[in-house]
């Protein structure tokens, strides 16, 4: 279980950094700290769950959407 | 009662693996929209419908109530938001290939 | 090793296969599509779990977790809004 | 019973558009949306908090007075004259999920069939429906989101366009007939 979900945050980190289109990895951000909150539910730490999906999962990702919407949404 | 958990169990990881299978194998956003919102509703609700046959009337299954309503509300509004959002950006519904007396019934 | 262990495993395997959604999805909209699906079934983990663990307080984070995927999906989508395709 | 209570209801409606101009029932009427507000809110935190203490209720019911006071514009409009699109009728709110759900579980076998063969048949119809207030028609936009194949892509008054997957036919007409099924008869029984 842990070593499945451990894989897939690995994945999901590496793909927000190699995208150039932003708006995609802030997709994949989202999925990372959906997936991060996932593990720190199974270690038993429920409090730390839900400040981890309110903050990575609701306030940095409306954050970076609206950045992008300010600024360009491809990266060169 | 715990067979017809069991039921309701097999019932939902059926409707997820074939919502994501739907997902992959479809070919434009609408579509794949269309397999996996269903799919992944479905599951849900058998899961949340099994368990709470399972625990009968507690504060287990009381909170559990709530999560499925909620989840009954939200999904399609999320699911609508997509593809509302692809269609206003321009993205072309996928068609199949058709005969020609098709093509003329509908001018 | 209960049964709600198993189904949860059930449940992580078929997120890995709309996890591949993410990596190939060709626009935005497909990525947004696969991100929609991971939160439900995260979600039925967290439940399965929290009825493995026997506490009722492990269901409010459940419910937290439905209400910030469904805000971070509106938030997304109402930045794509109004902008075209290929722009 | 029904029709009769329809034809009850029309001449009524018409006295309270009359009314509406004057301001007392004006002031009248802005209590009643704060008292409605504040039970709808009330139940939400009764089923949140699964609590029936006298000091929870007691704070919820002190609490969901406050948020109702100052958002009680956001939830009721002013225009919404009709009294049965605020007052739901309980004992068919009850049932409409149960038909719901069981249309859910068809329409998820039905999507296995096109998952597996991989054929399918796409088109988008538009179509109009016939509900008058708002949240009948978001419900019943949410429903045809759930239901056999169909997928709503835009809402816009009463006009609604529809994703559908394995068409039959893109005539507008029928198409609702097929889509709406008996959806709309039954949220016309309980919001109007």
């Amino acid at each position: 279980m842990l070593e499945i979900i451990l894989l897939i945050i690995l994945v999901l980190a590496i793909l927000s950094l190699q995208f150039k289109d932003l708006l995609s990895a802030i997709i994949c951000l989202a999925a990372f700290s959906f997936m991060l909150s996932l593990l720190f539910y199974y270690l038993h730490a429920p409090d730390v769950a839900i400040a981890e999906a309110a903050v990575g999962a609701g306030v940095a990702t409306v954050l970076f959407v609206l950045v992008i919407s300010r600024t360009k949404r491809r990266e060169r | 009662m715990i067979f017809i958990f069991y039921i309701f169990l097999f019932l939902s990881i059926f409707f997820a693996f074939f919502g994501n299978i739907g997902m992959l194998r479809f070919p434009d956003v609408y579509t794949r929209l269309q397999a996996s919102s269903k799919c992944a509703t479905t599951s849900l609700l058998s899961l949340f419908i099994g368990l709470m046959i399972l625990k009968g009337f507690s504060s287990i299954s009381v909170r559990i109530l709530v999560i499925a309503i909620f989840f009954l509300l939200t999904s399609p509004v999320a699911s609508h938001a997509i593809g509302r959002s692809a269609y206003e950006g321009g993205i072309l519904p996928w068609r199949r290939v058709r005969k020609k007396e098709d093509i003329s019934e509908d001018k | 090793m209960s049964v709600f262990v198993i189904a949860s495993f059930c449940f992580l395997a078929t997120s890995l296969l709309s996890l591949i959604r993410i990596i190939i999805g060709p626009t935005a909209q497909d990525r947004l599509v696969g991100l929609n699906l991971i939160v439900p079934q995260v979600v039925a983990i967290m439940v399965l779990m929290a009825i493995n663990f026997n506490r009722a307080i492990y269901l409010d984070v459940a419910l937290v977790y439905a209400i910030l995927g469904f805000i971070s999906i509106i938030a997304i989508t109402k930045y794509l809004k109004g902008k075209k395709l290929h722009e | 019973m029904l029709i009769t209570r329809r034809k009850l209801f029309k001449p009524l409606q018409k006295k309270r558009k009359e009314k509406v101009k004057s301001v007392n029932v004006h002031s009248k009427w802005k209590i009643i949306r704060i008292l409605l507000t504040t039970s709808y809110l009330m139940l939400g935190w009764i089923f949140f908090t699964v609590n029936l203490a006298p000091f929870s209720l007691f704070l919820g019911l002190m609490l969901s007075f406050a948020v109702a006071f100052f958002t009680y514009d956001l939830f009721i409009e002013k225009e919404e004259a009709a009294r049965r699109s605020l007052l739901p009728r309980i004992y068919l709110l009850i049932i409409y999920p149960l038909v719901l759900l069981t249309k859910v579980y068809l329409a998820s076998f039905k999507m296995i069939i096109p998952v597996i063969s991989g054929q399918s048949n796409p088109r988008v119809v538009h179509f109009r429906t016939r509900l008058k207030s708002e949240l009948a028609r978001v419900v019943l936009a949410n429903s045809i989101t759930l239901t056999p194949g169909t997928l709503t892509l835009d809402l816009d008054n009463d006009h609604l366009i529809v994703h559908w997957l394995d068409a039959k036919t893109i005539h507008s007409h029928y198409a609702a007939r097929l889509i709406k099924g008996h959806f709309e008869s039954w949220l016309k029984r309980i919001w109007m």
